[in-house]
């Protein structure tokens, strides 16, 4: 069979008479591309350095996530919900188990959730830091980055004592934990808090009133909060955007009720603001820690649920808000071991479509700012 | 070899100056008539600075003004083949037969 | 400073300056005619040194190859010429052209020949240049004695800037 | 014949102006080598002091602390495959990469590293750098074209946009650092000796200026001679195409800019002419404002002793190094692992140490004085670059170009007519 070749719709379009012909530039950013995070593919039309128009080409990571979940029992796809957003691994850990917990009516017990909401803070911090590093290394800062990797060490080195994996940690179980917190866990992550406390305040002294930082980011990538609910835009963009909504105050869910945390908004919805809010959403995971370490109760970890998982036939919709957005899992049980179908909502596939909006008629380096900005992870966008 | 003598330069420009009106007189392509103008103002400065050689410095400030002339006339021509390419999509001067289009 | 080997360079450099000319005119990609209208460039600046003409030399260099040649690069890469170079490259009347400016030349090189001036050319009758205060004298000369042509000169270029600007902006 | 070469050792121009056409090659020789080198080990530097700024430690495994890693890397580059791209226009793609190390190579000529330590001194002198340097542009110009993508035209389209409006706020400051030349404050002054109140484009006779001046030309005028260094700073980093004015290479942006498609040898000979250039404008801003040969205080603290210890700094810095080098091979792990990296860095140190004892000597020691101040100056701007590098963010187009055209060219005439006010009052 003859290969087919990908023409992007740029291509077909009509040309515009008033511009010079050869000035209009179809280039392919990507997959292979120092910027794009992966192996995206943003086909750009381009009036000299102007952006005419963008089309995303994504699915070089498609691995089938969710259809592999119909041919595995609840239990065994636990694992595999790491490998979407594999630099936020537990939040993805996080929200499928509650989703199951859900569709099974179990709850799990509080000091479970209090280990949950301890390291899925830790792995938010861990995700802006790897925000943090590549877009300041796609705008040309290339110093940040080996900054936050110093400092993110340190959170992937608290996943390894405690699950054994630093990455894709499979940290949480249906109905809870599977481990006990390790001795000193404590005294681990309250020692990270004093280390990464004065970090932040490090990395914005390189950037915050970096001149060339906040021209290159200052009214870039606008986006309206109402245009982000259009779209259906989540996480920091939205709030970037002006609009209060984060889903760990809106439905609260592990222990997040038991704590005091602020939701750091921004005005312009621009890149800046969402580096402001990212980088306030920090120092709030901070807080959050520090309560729950202070407040982490004694008692069981795993709730009573049976050795075999066979929900009751019904469907169920969860979300969480992962360090991108809001990460849902829709599941649809007919009463098997095995899942009938379930679909996942990844906060990058969504906020990806903003891209086009957000760069049309901009330069070709604000592409690489708000691609940068919109905290994109091809596992997840592709599943 | 004979010594180099004035005369040997303005037999070099006189050839230069003949390469560039063959130039201007049979190519279709603007930006190569521009480029041979370009030929025959660079041998007019040979001339000019070899005969500064004999009677001072003069031809040396002459040509500078030639230099000049030839920055203006590069910019205004390359500005006027952008506005013509806009509306012929053509680079060739047997073309512009219009006054106006 | 007195040039060295100056029979050897005047020849190497005139054929550069030549072969770049013939380039110039015959190529069909309108890039290599420009590389080549440099190569002629350079090596007139070249000549220029060997006729004590160091600043005028210096000018050449970063006013014409590096200046207005990277603007016609500019404009080569900004149109694009991949259609011209299918067509035909001269016009009609190439014959009658070519054999005319022939003609001009030979009438230049006769009117050198049978000048009264030629001994005195051939002689090498020399001007007092200062060699090591080119640069100085051309100054005393430029904003002395040619002040106001010098003025009219950057009027030109202003006029010519704006010119340019105008026509080449697709919206004013 | 032996005389032909003997008698210029006693003269005291350049092998340029006294017509040694000996001399000329081998200080040609001298400077082509000393700047390989120089490149050589700034590109060791730069990986070193960019990676303790990152806190990492750069390049470790190849000799020690990485010593021998450029050498690695150039017999990398050396054996690499030779890509030329199927539709690229192969004469073009071929001459390219030439024509940029040739210009960033050339510029030398004039480069005084003492009063007769230069291969020629021209009339031209500062005229001759920047034009010569300005033809690298068209180098670039025809890497990008050549190549025949985008990415690569895109990134010479910048880079000729680019150098070209930097070139002219470059060229301001330079005019008011010439104007200098023949003003003194105090009426004007005539350097070459013509006593019509000329100034002097020659690189030496700039430097001469500044010391019968008695000023570097960054403090004259104060602050005007600083306002003129300060715009030939910001246009000569981006006329190097360097951070935070990196756009033609922008990495995240156009991977590489011009040089997309290029690998192996010729890649390596773009690499050795953005050094090249790199040390290039730094010495003609070296020459310019900061006295380029002339040690502190030539004028002020003068006579035999001063003189004894300014001419000890060169083999004080070499034996310092050695000493350093030294006291990392003491500190080096006693293990058979390490035997030969200890001996290699024992050798390096002793070899430091050799070339500062032969600094010590007095003839050479007077030789080698200016040539030290000199590549001190440089060197001072070079580790601003890699400076500049690690902590600045990259400009966008536009940016850059309000920057060149709303900023620095304003600023440029600014200073060149206040010069000439300040200069003639």
């Amino acid at each position: 069979m003859k290969p087919t070749t990908y023409i992007s719709r740029l291509e077909l379009g009509e040309k515009d008479e008033t511009f010079l012909d050869s000035n209009e530039l179809i280039i392919n950013m990507g997959p292979q591309h120092p910027a794009t995070h992966g192996v995206l593919r943003v086909i750009l039309k381009l009036d000299g350095e102007k952006v005419l128009g963008t089309e995303c080409v994504i699915g070089y990571l498609h691995r089938g996530v969710e259809k592999i979940a119909e041919n595995r029992t609840y239990a065994m796809f636990n694992p595999y919900v790491d490998r979407m957003d594999y630099v936020a691994a537990v939040s993805n850990g996080l929200g499928y188990c509650e989703a199951v917990e859900k569709l099974l009516n179990v709850e799990a017990p509080p000091r479970a959730n209090y280990i949950r909401v301890i390291l899925a803070e830790l792995n938010r911090i861990a995700s802006h830091q790897l925000w943090l590093g590549t877009h300041a290394l796609d705008i040309g800062a290339i110093t940040p980055l080996f900054y936050t990797f110093r400092d993110r060490e340190e959170i992937l080195k608290i996943f390894e004592k405690y699950c054994g994996a630093r990455l894709t940690t499979h940290a949480f179980r249906i109905g809870g934990c599977q481990y006990e917190t390790y001795e000193g866990f404590e005294k681990d992550v309250k020692k990270f808090l004093n280390f990464f406390k004065p970090k932040i305040d490090e990395y914005e002294e390189l950037l915050t009133t970096n001149r060339i930082w906040v021209e290159r980011t200052k009214s870039v990538g606008v986006i309206s909060g109402k245009e982000c609910r259009a779209l259906g835009v989540t996480g920091p963009v939205l709030r970037a955007s002006g609009v209060r909504w984060d889903i760990r105050k809106a439905q609260p869910y592990a222990a997040y009720s038991d704590f005091q945390f602020e939701i750091p908004t921004g005005q312009n919805g621009d890149t800046y603001d969402r580096y402001l809010v990212r980088m306030a959403e920090m120092r709030q995971s901070v807080r959050i820690i520090e309560q729950a370490v202070a407040g982490i109760p004694e008692g069981p970890i795993m709730a009573k649920i049976p050795k075999v998982l066979k929900p009751p036939v019904g469907e169920i919709y969860h979300s969480i808000e992962a360090p991108k957005g809001e990460l849902g899992y829709f599941v649809v049980s007919d009463g098997s071991t095995q899942p009938y179908r379930l679909r996942v909502r990844p906060p990058s596939f969504v906020n990806l479509q903003a891209l086009d909006m957000m760069v049309r008629g901009q330069l070709v380096a604000d592409v690489i700012a708000v691609i940068g900005t919109l905290d994109i992870v091809l596992g997840e966008v592709d599943r | 070899m004979a010594p180099i003598t004035t005369f040997h330069y303005l037999v070099v420009a006189a050839a230069l100056f003949v390469l560039g009106v063959i130039g201007v007189l049979t190519r279709r392509n603007v930006v190569i008539v521009l480029m041979s103008i370009e030929l025959i103002l660079n041998a007019v400065n040979l001339n000019l600075v070899a005969f500064s050689r004999l009677w001072g410095l003069q031809g040396q400030v002459f040509s500078i003004f030639v230099i000049t002339d030839a920055a203006a006339e590069a910019a205004v021509g390359l500005g006027i083949l952008i506005a013509f390419f806009r509306n012929k999509e053509t680079v060739n001067v047997d073309e512009v037969d219009l006054l106006k289009w | 400073m007195q040039p060295v080997a100056t029979t050897f360079f005047f020849y190497l450099l005139s054929g550069l300056a030549l072969l770049g000319g013939v380039l110039v005119i015959t190529r069909k990609n309108a890039v290599h005619s420009a590389l080549a209208l440099i190569l002629t460039l350079l090596a007139l600046a070249g000549l220029y040194l060997m006729l004590y003409a160091p600043f005028v030399a210096g000018v050449q260099i970063i006013l014409y190859a590096g200046g207005i040649m990277v603007l016609f690069l500019f404009v080569i890469m900004l149109v694009n010429l991949e259609r011209s170079q299918k067509e035909e490259q001269f016009n009609k009347q190439w014959v009658i052209g070519t054999v005319a400016a022939v003609v001009t030349g030979i009438l230049f090189v006769l009117v050198f020949v049978k000048s009264k001036e030629l001994p005195n050319l051939v002689r090498e009758h020399v001007a007092q240049l200062p060699e090591q205060s080119n640069t100085q004298q051309i100054a005393v000369f430029l904003y002395g004695n040619y002040m106001f042509t010098f003025e009219i000169a950057s009027l030109l270029l202003l006029v010519a800037m704006i010119g340019a600007v105008v026509m080449a902006k697709k919206r004013i | 014949m032996l005389s032909y070469i003997t008698d210029y050792l006693k003269s005291n121009t350049t092998p340029g102006q006294a017509g040694n056409l000996f001399w000329a090659f081998v200080y040609i020789l001298l400077v082509f080598l000393g700047l390989s080198i120089a490149v050589i080990a700034m590109n060791w530097l730069e990986r070193k002091i960019l990676a303790h700024m990152q806190v990492r430690l750069g390049p470790m495994r190849v000799g020690p602390h990485g010593l021998l890693q450029p050498i690695a890397d150039a017999l990398k580059l050396l054996i690499k495959e030779d890509i030329m791209p199927a539709e690229a226009d192969k004469a073009v793609f071929w001459t390219a990469p030439l024509i940029v190390v040739i210009t960033a190579f050339t510029v030398f000529i004039v480069v005084p590293f003492g009063p007769t330590h230069a291969v020629t001194d021209m009339n031209i002198g500062v005229l001759f750098m920047l034009g010569v340097s300005s033809l690298g542009v068209l180098g670039i110009v025809m890497a990008g074209w050549a190549s025949n993508s985008h990415y690569p035209l895109i990134g010479a389209l910048r880079s000729s946009a680019q150098m070209v409006s930097y070139e002219i706020a470059m060229g301001l400051a330079v005019v008011a650092a010439i104007l200098m030349t023949s003003l003194n404050g105090m009426g004007v002054y005539g350097i070459g000796g013509h006593g019509d109140g000329t100034g002097t484009l020659s690189m030496i006779g700039i430097v001469q200026a500044q010391q019968a001046q008695h000023a570097w030309f960054i403090f004259k005028f104060f602050p005007l001679g600083l306002i003129a260094f300060f715009i030939f700073a910001v246009a000569m980093v981006a006329e190097t195409n360097r951070a935070p004015f990196d756009l033609p290479e922008a990495e995240s942006e156009l991977t590489a800019g011009f040089h997309t498609e290029y690998s192996g040898f010729r890649w390596s000979l773009f690499f050795l002419a953005e050094y090249s250039a790199m040390i290039a404008v730094s010495s003609i801003a070296v020459t310019l404002w900061l006295g380029g040969w002339l040690r502190p205080f030539p004028n002020l603290l003068t006579g035999e002793t001063w003189d004894l210890i300014f001419s000890l700094f060169p083999a004080a810095t070499f034996l310092s190094l050695a000493l350093l080098a030294f006291i990392g091979t003491i500190r080096m792990p006693r293990h058979s692992y390490f035997r030969i990296q200890t001996l290699g860095l024992g050798g390096f140190a002793a070899l430091l140490g050799l070339i500062g004892l032969i600094l010590l000597i007095a003839p050479v020691r007077d030789r080698i004085q200016d040539i030290y101040w000199f590549s001190i100056k440089v060197a001072g701007f070079m580790y601003l670059y890699i400076w500049y590098r690690g902590t600045f963010p990259r400009y966008r187009f536009d940016q850059l170009m309000r920057m060149g055209w709303k900023v620095l060219l304003p600023m440029g005439i600014g200073v060149l007519i206040l010069t000439a006010l300040v200069g003639v009052l």
